[in-house]
């Protein structure tokens, strides 16, 4: 499987596998440790790191919601001069390309992580991080800044307000792909403080304004490859980002959810025939895997068949 | 009885961490600006099964797991992100199990006595989260306190630290006090303090702690933190390194360090993972006002 | 109570409860019956009514989300003669205002649906139903169309993209007050048919992104009453939304999950205090409501109890 | 024994229709463009009580439902939008619920085993949702399929038309043969069809049956129904109004007729609410393409 996830040219992006993990969802590598295969993965997008380092946001971060959550973290990041420098070697020895995810509210900082990226043989590619109040200028001067500092390709991934216009800002400019969407920013009471906290929002139900959004983009921009992300929970929801003409998928929150989801979703969209039951995944794939859903099935049926022999079965 | 492994006072007593660093390190066994200690321990998944639901009182319940290959190596302090199977999407994140007794491949689980478990039901446990308490050597006297929260992450140290002759009493404070105490060793005294964290004789058992290790509600964590830390401030001289903790019980979407999300600035511009590096933090090292 | 929820003319809607449902939750007003008290409500909003007829969309019209759903019905209604003609005489019998929602998608009809509603004594205002994909320009011109065919208020309902620059030529235009936001526009595959279906999408998580904008507009629109609605479906997600600066509350799908949830929220949001158990509601409420939640409590006391029975009580 | 009040044959037989409207009436009581009719009958929200689960086989399970002030009003045909307590928000519509008997105050309900109910549970019922069957006076013989879906919406109705001498028969097709048929009455002859509604002495039963009732598997209800009206429209000269009648499983949000979303259009630009004039729609009045 060969998918070009940014626009022809000498170093566009080939990706073995449509699927990747959002920025900040892994981290920058080595969080997970075993219980993903990263090499599983399209690509590995880097947690948003920004020029000068960025402290976390304060107060209460994380709001329960239902079938959803809000999370806030201030893209607390070290600066890119000491992200390199401790995670370079990791991304070196990975056998996917890595997509740094930069900041994208500063034009100065985004041109200047640009330039320090096209030294790096570690990234392959930069994925700029669009502004929420971004206006179509300020969109402009980023992604162009950071297109004319790199030969590596330029994703931007968009807000999901105003997302139509930005992207035409993004495309002129110089974007070598569109990621569309961020989260959608909003604001929720934290049920433990009693305070209202403005976040971005994770859950299912994303995706189907974000499906909608990325069919948008496909039909106004047929020469550059959209990657789809929000709200894919299961193989279909991926699936069905690729058949509205995305050309791969990242996948969020579920992977905090239930880890091993992300490396069935790349598994299946990497082509993968399903042959045998799901139980079966986990020796084809990953050791361990699957263990949980084999159990799970094997409790379900003992219960009920101990139900039935509760419950009386006359009428 | 507690599987405990060995080691788990001593091995990981709290001198060691200074061979990780120059400078004073208050959460887990990082050294300044360095985000990652999952080398540590391997993240897994574990199956947990509900073999037996016991209700303790109106507010808890424990919930009997058996976890295969879990083995002994969980230690007072460390807990797991649990999800509860079939896949609903709510509650969406894990929530934070805290175990509250071990034997090899089963461990006890406190949880809210609302919420309806079934014997048989299949549970999904990320783990294991976070880093063990860290004990002095010369533990003689260990104080818990838990502020308007169950005192869940604090009591599968407490038959630990008997079997190594250590003292143990606990504070129960505001809605603490609905905690069904009778479950506990009886060698345990308990405290039953006023609605804000009041006792008779309190300068005594304070002055009398080697180490204290406190959970609060965590509505608003660092604000109750700080009241503790004043209270102790007043009663004390001084408050030294390695005698005051916070136990966090911050929101983990993810308690592997990947989201950042329970990222905490400590002081001078230290960093603490929380789900990798907590749930304890001296709190010397936290960055209230006072 | 008395809450002007229209900017002042001599017009301006007043209504005595902040408390509405969306247009088309309650249909035309005879549908709850004894289920929803009306006069609790602050006004009454009319299902969706254009000035010809339109025929239910085709295929599937809902489809099932988490914690949520996706509902498209095509705005099916007999045109504003026949509608006045059938519910007129119900409408005048109403306690409360009426508001009559018009699709505000083609000028020329949201023109004459003004102008007969300036000569219906039934209805006091006007909500005009923007689309998503309507421009500015069209927004002005739809706006100032029905505004200058009727002394009766205009209320705007805008779409949540684009929601701040639509909101500003409605207000150009002469909008008495702004409604945000709609139901966003989603596309999600209909688990029974595998088809995907485009609608609009309800459900909490929809909470947090409108309270945001309607805390944007209240911002920048200091003199134009707002409107919240999205994902309420707590007395606190309505007291969220007054709090962000909302005059009134619009309480949308969760009346059909639970259709006593919104007259709890008028009653709670009309100022009533809360003096006994939640299941005291029903004796000074409305004969009959409260029912389910009490006996509810009761039989999980009973479980609990019976439960606690079965299980041993050694450690 | 059904407690079903009299009159639910006879009283509200199809030929009264006539009563309320000059065009022909396909969909409840309906006359042209007029959208409501939710006067019949009062919309409440009645609580029921898990009393009892009896799984019947792999596929299906009966719930028994103590419903206070249920009365016997419910006839075959009706339904409840039921949601079960306390609040989650997954599945977040109601669902329709088919009750397959009824005594004062108690009903039995119809759901696929996979889902655990458990007794006590309490549930939410909003109802009665639709209009009863409509049988012809002089009916004989009635013909049920069940194509692809179980055939609860059809179950209530049998032991009635036994007891008024109507002879029934059942067909099922495709996914419906899963359906436990060893607990319907003995004098109910099952026809297990084929998976494309095919039978041997089809051309017999159908051209013997007075009124046929049909139930669909509700992904592509419409072109499944038109499926259906092609097979009966080569085995029968021409197919007479008040003979075929589509049940609708349409989703229904709010079941009340507000919310429109079940408005199903009809020939001669008629509509039908299903929620509050379904769920038998007479097939003749269907817009088929054929
Ligand atoms: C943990 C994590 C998880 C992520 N998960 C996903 C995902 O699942 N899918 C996905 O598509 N993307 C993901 N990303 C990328 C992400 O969605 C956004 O780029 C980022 O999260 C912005 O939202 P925020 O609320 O976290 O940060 P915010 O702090 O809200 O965004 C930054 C803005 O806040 C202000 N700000 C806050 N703190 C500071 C500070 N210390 N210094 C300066 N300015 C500050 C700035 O003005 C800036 O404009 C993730 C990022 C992280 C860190
Ligand atoms: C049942 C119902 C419930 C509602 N609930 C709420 C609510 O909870 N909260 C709230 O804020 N608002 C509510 N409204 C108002 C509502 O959200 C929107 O105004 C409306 O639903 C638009 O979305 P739609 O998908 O239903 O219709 P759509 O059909 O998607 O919108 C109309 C568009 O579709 C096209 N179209 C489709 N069918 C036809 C046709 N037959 N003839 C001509 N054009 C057609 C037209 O091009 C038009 O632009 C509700 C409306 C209804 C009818
Ligand atoms: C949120 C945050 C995270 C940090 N993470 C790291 C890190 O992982 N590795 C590292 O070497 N430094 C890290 N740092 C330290 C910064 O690089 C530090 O602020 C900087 O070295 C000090 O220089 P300054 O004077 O520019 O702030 C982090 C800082 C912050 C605020
Ligand atoms: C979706 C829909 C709903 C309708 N509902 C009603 C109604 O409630 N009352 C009514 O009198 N007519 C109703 N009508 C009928 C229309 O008014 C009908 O199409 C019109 O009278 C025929 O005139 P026309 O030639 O303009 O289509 C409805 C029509 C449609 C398409
Ligand atoms: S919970 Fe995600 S980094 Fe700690
Ligand atoms: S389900 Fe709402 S009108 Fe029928």
């Amino acid at each position: 499987m060969e998918i070009e996830i940014t626009r022809r040219s000498k170093n566009s992006l080939i990706l073995a596998n449509p699927v990747m993990a959002a920025a900040g969802v892994l981290g920058f590598g080595d969080a997970y440790g075993d219980l993903i295969q990263l090499e599983k993965l399209g690509a590995f997008i880097t947690s948003p790191v920004s020029y000068t380092p960025r402290r976390p946001a304060g107060g209460a971060r994380v709001v329960p919601l239902p079938a959803g959550t809000l999370v806030h973290t201030g893209l607390p990041n070290a600066g890119i001069s000491k992200v390199l420098g401790k995670y370079r070697t990791l991304w070196e020895k990975m056998k996917i390309p890595v997509i740094m995810h930069v900041v994208g509210t500063n034009p100065e900082q985004a041109r200047k992580c640009a330039s320090r990226i096209e030294a790096e043989h570690a990234v392959q590619a930069i994925e700029l991080g669009i502004d929420d109040d971004a206006t179509p200028e300020e969109v402009h001067q980023i992604v162009g800044g950071a297109a004319r500092n790199t030969e590596k390709p330029v994703l931007v991934r968009l807000p999901s307000q105003d997302t139509v216009v930005l992207a035409q800002a993004a495309v002129d400019a110089g974007a070598g792909g569109l990621v569309a969407c961020a989260p959608p920013r909003g604001t929720a009471r934290d049920p433990y403080s009693g305070k209202l906290v403005t976040g971005r929002i994770y859950g299912p139900l994303m995706k189907p304004m974000m499906l909608r959004l990325v069919k948008q983009l496909v039909d106004m921009f047929p020469e550059v490859p959209v990657i789809g992300v929000g709200g894919v929970h299961t193989q279909q929801d991926a699936r069905d980002y690729i058949e509205a003409g995305a050309r791969a998928v990242q996948v969020d929150s579920v992977t905090w959810v239930q880890p091993k989801t992300l490396e069935y979703i790349a598994r299946d969209l990497g082509g993968l025939v399903i042959t045998r039951e799901q139980g079966a995944l986990a020796d084809e794939w990953h050791p361990g895997m699957g263990e949980t859903e084999r159990k799970a099935r094997e409790a379900a049926r003992r219960k009920l068949d101990e139900d039935s022999k509760k419950t009386p079965t006359g009428h | 009885m507690f599987g405990i492994a060995q080691g788990a006072l001593g091995v990981q007593s709290y001198e060691e961490l200074a061979l990780f660093g120059s400078s004073f390190s208050a959460c887990g066994l990082i050294r300044k600006y360095s985000f990652h200690t999952n080398d540590e321990q391997t993240m897994r998944e574990y199956t947990g099964i509900i073999e037996r639901t016991v209700r303790l009182n109106e507010h808890y319940q424990h919930l009997h797991l058996s976890v295969e290959g879990l083995g002994s190596d969980l230690k007072p302090g460390q807990s797991f992100l649990a999800r509860r199977m079939p896949e609903r999407w709510e509650p969406y994140l894990r929530e934070q199990w805290w175990p509250v007794d071990l034997k090899t491949d089963e461990v006890v689980i406190e949880r809210p006595a609302n919420i309806l478990y079934e014997p048989g039901e299949t549970v999904s446990l990320l783990g294991i989260i976070g880093q063990p308490y860290r004990y002095k050597r010369t533990l003689r006297n260990v104080l818990l306190i838990a502020y308007d929260t169950p005192p869940s992450p604090l009591v599968m140290s407490i038959p630990l630290l008997f079997k190594h002759h250590v003292s143990v009493t606990m504070v129960l404070s505001g809605a603490a006090t609905q905690y069904p105490t009778n479950r506990l060793p009886p060698e345990l005294e308990v405290i039953q303090a006023d609605d804000d964290l009041g006792w008779t004789n309190m300068v005594m058992t304070v002055g009398w702690a080697d180490q204290v290790f406190v959970v609060v509600r965590p509505d608003d964590e660092m604000e109750r933190f700080e009241r503790v830390w004043k209270r102790f401030s007043e009663l004390r001289a001084g408050i030294d390194k390695n005698y005051l903790f916070a136990v966090m019980q911050t929101a983990l979407p993810c308690g592997v360090g990947a989201c950042l999300a329970c990222l905490t600035p400590l002081r001078e511009g230290e960093m603490c993972v929380v789900c990798t590096q907590g749930p304890a933090i001296d709190m010397t090292a936290l960055p209230f006002s006072s």
